[in-house]
């Protein structure tokens, strides 16, 4: 039996998009999930310290631990699309720890099928989202 | 209307492109670069295979092929543009053409507090050339603020702005609100004062004829890739007498007479401002752009245009939520559109656009002076040319339609 | 010798070019440039025919795909050069390159008095940007002279030069002599007395692996040209800490970070220096260029062409009236055979050789104060790379004789 | 019967150009003539403003009128290919009236078969130097 490669909690969302007819309802599904971000970044915190660079849009991510020691993400754009990415990855993300977010690989967007929709750049913004968030984890361990 | 687009289009290779998604490309980005005919891919290739050379002092033949073809480019596009070869400095681009004015003219012939006045709706590169000589030489610079209803120029403020100028540097065309200055009055205004003109014709030039002899400009800067032609190279169109004020901006081989270890004796004319290797198969390229965009009537691209920016323009105004900054059906407008959906971010709209195989740019394109006269960070912005057609520009209306449907 | 040439000359169309008297071409002027294989051709071309965009700010798939391929070509030379992306700022070409040390190094941490270091054997890119510099903000250049005998650069002379240095400014190899200077000791010497090292390698990226890192230069000036790349393109390699003490140079869009009416801030790094559109088609080939020539170790190309330039050098001292300027047997020579014939003007044997097929440069070659130096107006310059033969050595030598016999 | 298209004692000297049996054969002649300039211009004689513009080498003309009123070309050149166009020029236009000057065509230089072996930028320096001749005749008239 192979590994797990994401959270179980991604596996449905996964399903999900996977079930997708097309891109665009792809990018519906996403513009959903962007209004879902669990641990929100307000405007007002975005700052060029939490700000993620390589990204067309203003994305922005704080990373912190809870009381329990668990890992959470808190994050801002103004870009839909990057908001629905960011809310799927603090789905992941947070409550684990530190050492689990740096092992976690950013395979869930290709299983999501977004990785084929995503230009280069898009999918490169994702990637140094997914970065700085894996730099925070580093960090705290 | 005597234009047979379906012939230009045949010319351009890109425009058979099917992106990876599986849709046909739909190339609304011509503001910020304009596709190339084959002739003028060609044309480079063949100087690659056939001709290859270092020009200039040539004393064999591939030499004096490449230098042949070299001049006889400078002398096309100069005489495309209304005036002699002499009055054409080759540069890298238009900003490389305004950084020149102001390393060239501006730092021999202004003085701590002369003025230069720009305006709100320039292009950054015609604004921080002249910031960064305000650092460095003192001099002022003044913004004239656009009307923010019309979205032209305010000459009344500009009027009042003149006052003590010496220089005046205004964009032909503006690239995000497709309006076209009144340079003929802006020269006339800003010649009764004494002051030189500067204008930024980097969108101007591809969509209408500039005859600069006649325009009585002193400087006009000019980009190739907005108007056919490759990447890497672009000119400055300078007076004679004005030439004349000009002193050496880079220096190096070529734009030499004598050169000793005392101290270098330099050409005159444009010669004085072209160093080290010329930018060859870039002005063959150029010309040959050039000899292609000489066939069509401009009048008549300028309408073809028009007409597709104005039928899209009153579409878009009919979707919900749409927002124009500019006029684009004015009849003097360059067709560039730009717009936002208040419901749908641009950047989000850009990629769903993309998607549909539409290519808009989105972003503060260079402009955030006039970005923030606007109120706003960034527009989403079509923009025609040649080659376009009302079928492309009816499949962008009903996709838009479809997405701010389904999206906002 | 483990080189293929007849397989590298059917990479390049132009080498069964057929002149217009019937001659086949011989191509000997590598030294002004450099000829270009097909795949530079092509990568360049498929770049207008398929994806031609707009780069940065990337909001559709075709700017997308011209971004990724502008940021690609730059790691792939980068990374050629022995140094990574962040250190690579792209350039017209070497001359750009140094004028950007002068203007964006130079007017920002030299003063009044600093001392510049320079030699005898520069090419004019690199001597009248510092004259112009001196004249700008009155610092000094020092010229070190060459000995004449040996073709060499003084080093006894450099040492005492250097005293007071702040930048030293030298030649990798020499256009002219085909001498390759000490780099290595002269970047040692100049930062033991606290200067900073300028490298033009115009000429020696062409013939060994620039290793920029580890050279420990803090600025290297290239041309894409004369290494199978395009026209219109080179580089300048800075070190970072070197990179964070230079101030904008050329000002426009890209290079900034905000832009307001009040004043702008500029982006860190190599953007800083790159603003307007970039060379986008120019970079792509010549990324295409390194990418070509990378498949070959450059020593063994270093001793196909010394090979060559010895067996050619040899013979020319065996014809009468014939004098050669440098070593061009020396193991570390470029190649480049200047020289003279005491009986035919050097134009008239470049018509003659001309005639008979063979491309050689005659002229001063941008370097005047070193043809004082020899004391003579012009030399002929027979300059060999990766694809010249022994057959066409031969066939020059054989033709030369004629021509001497002939005319002299 | 057609207008001459140059001066009688060109006759002899292009029927021997023509005659050469290949191009080297045609310098050769050139050079020749070269030695042969019946009016020549001292290299201490040459500056900048008898200097020929857009040749290679140097080339300089200096143009008068003699005693009787007929025009008279001295020249000088480094290279002896254009020394060689020049001592032909000076034959041909050498006591010609100004008009005469004006009136030539330098049509004997394809006569001779150097155009076609000329590259245009030699090609343009000859013209140069025979429309500086043209020039200083059309100021004498
Ligand atoms: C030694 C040297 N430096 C600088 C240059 C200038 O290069 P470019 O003309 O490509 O700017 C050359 C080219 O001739 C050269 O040989
Ligand atoms: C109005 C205007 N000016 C100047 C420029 C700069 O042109 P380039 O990037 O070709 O130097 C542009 C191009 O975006 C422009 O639209």
């Amino acid at each position: 039996m192979a590994e797990r490669e994401w959270p179980e909690q991604l596996d449905e969302i996964i399903e999900e998009f996977a079930d997708c007819f097309d891109a665009m309802e792809r990018y519906e599904l996403l513009f959903e999930y962007a209004q879902r971000m669990p641990t929100p970044l307000a405007e007002a915190e975005w700052d060029d310290q939490n700000k993620v660079h390589g990204c067309q849009s203003n994305a922005h991510v704080v990373c912190s631990l809870d009381e329990n020691g668990r890992f959470l993400m808190r994050a801002g754009a103004d870009a839909q699309l990057v908001q629905g990415l960011m809310t799927i990855t603090a789905i992941a993300v947070n409550g684990m720890t530190s050492t689990e977010v740096v092992e976690l690989k950013p395979v869930y967007a290709d299983a999501m099928g977004l990785r084929n929709t995503l230009t280069p750049s898009r999918a490169n913004g994702f990637l140094n989202m997914f970065e700085k968030v894996q730099t925070a984890a580093q960090n705290m361990m | 209307m005597a234009l047979d687009i379906e012939a230009i289009r045949a010319d351009f290779p890109i425009l058979k492109r099917v992106l990876p998604n599986g849709k046909q490309l739909v190339y609304f980005d011509n503001a910020a670069t304009s596709q190339k005919p084959k002739c003028v891919i060609d044309a480079m290739s063949h100087f690659y295979e056939e001709y290859n050379s270092n020009a200039h002092r040539a004393n064999h033949t591939l030499a004096d092929e490449a230098t042949a073809a070299l001049e006889s480019a400078r002398a096309r596009i100069s005489s495309y543009f209304g005036t002699g070869p002499a009055n054409l400095i080759y540069t890298s681009g238009a900003t490389e053409a305004i950084n020149l004015v102001a390393y060239g003219w501006g730092r021999y012939n202004l003085e701590r507090d002369d003025v230069i006045v720009i305006t709100e709706m320039e292009h950054h590169a015609d604004i921080v050339p002249w910031q960064e000589l305000s650092k460095t030489h003192g001099v002022e610079v003044r913004f004239v603020p656009i009307d923010t209803k019309t979205f032209t120029l305010d000459m009344e403020a500009f009027e009042v702005a003149l006052d003590g100028a010496k220089l005046v540097c205004v964009v032909h065309t503006s690239n995000v609100l497709g309006v076209r200055n009144p340079i003929e009055r802006i020269i006339e205004m800003s010649h009764a004062v004494g002051a030189k003109v500067l204008i930024d014709a980097a969108q101007g030039a591809p969509h209408e004829r500039i005859f600069f002899d006649s325009s009585g400009a002193d400087f006009v800067a000019i980009s190739s890739h907005k108007m056919a032609g490759p990447t890497g190279i672009g000119c400055l169109l300078v007076k004679t007498d004005v030439m004349a004020e000009m002193g050496p901006f880079m220096t190096g081989g070529s734009m030499i007479r004598r050169v000793t270890t005392e101290g270098t004796t330099f050409q005159e004319g444009h010669a004085m401002f072209e160093t080290g290797t010329p930018r060859i198969a870039e002005a063959i390229g150029w010309g040959a752009a050039v000899e292609w965009l000489a066939q069509f009537d401009m009048r008549e691209v300028h309408a073809h245009i028009n007409d597709l920016a104005s039928w899209t323009s009153n579409q878009l105004l009919d979707i919900p939520g749409i927002k124009i900054y500019g006029d684009p059906s004015h009849k003097d407008s360059s067709g560039a559109i730009s717009f936002l959906h208040d419901g749908i971010q641009s950047q989000d709209l850009a990629m769903l656009l993309d998607e549909g195989g539409f290519a808009v740019r989105t972003g503060h394109h260079c402009a955030q002076p006039l970005m923030d006269a606007l109120g706003v960070p960034a527009t989403n912005r079509a923009s025609f040319w040649i080659y376009n057609t009302l079928d492309e520009v009816q499949a962008f209306i009903e996709y838009l339609r479809f997405i701010c449907e389904r999206f906002a």
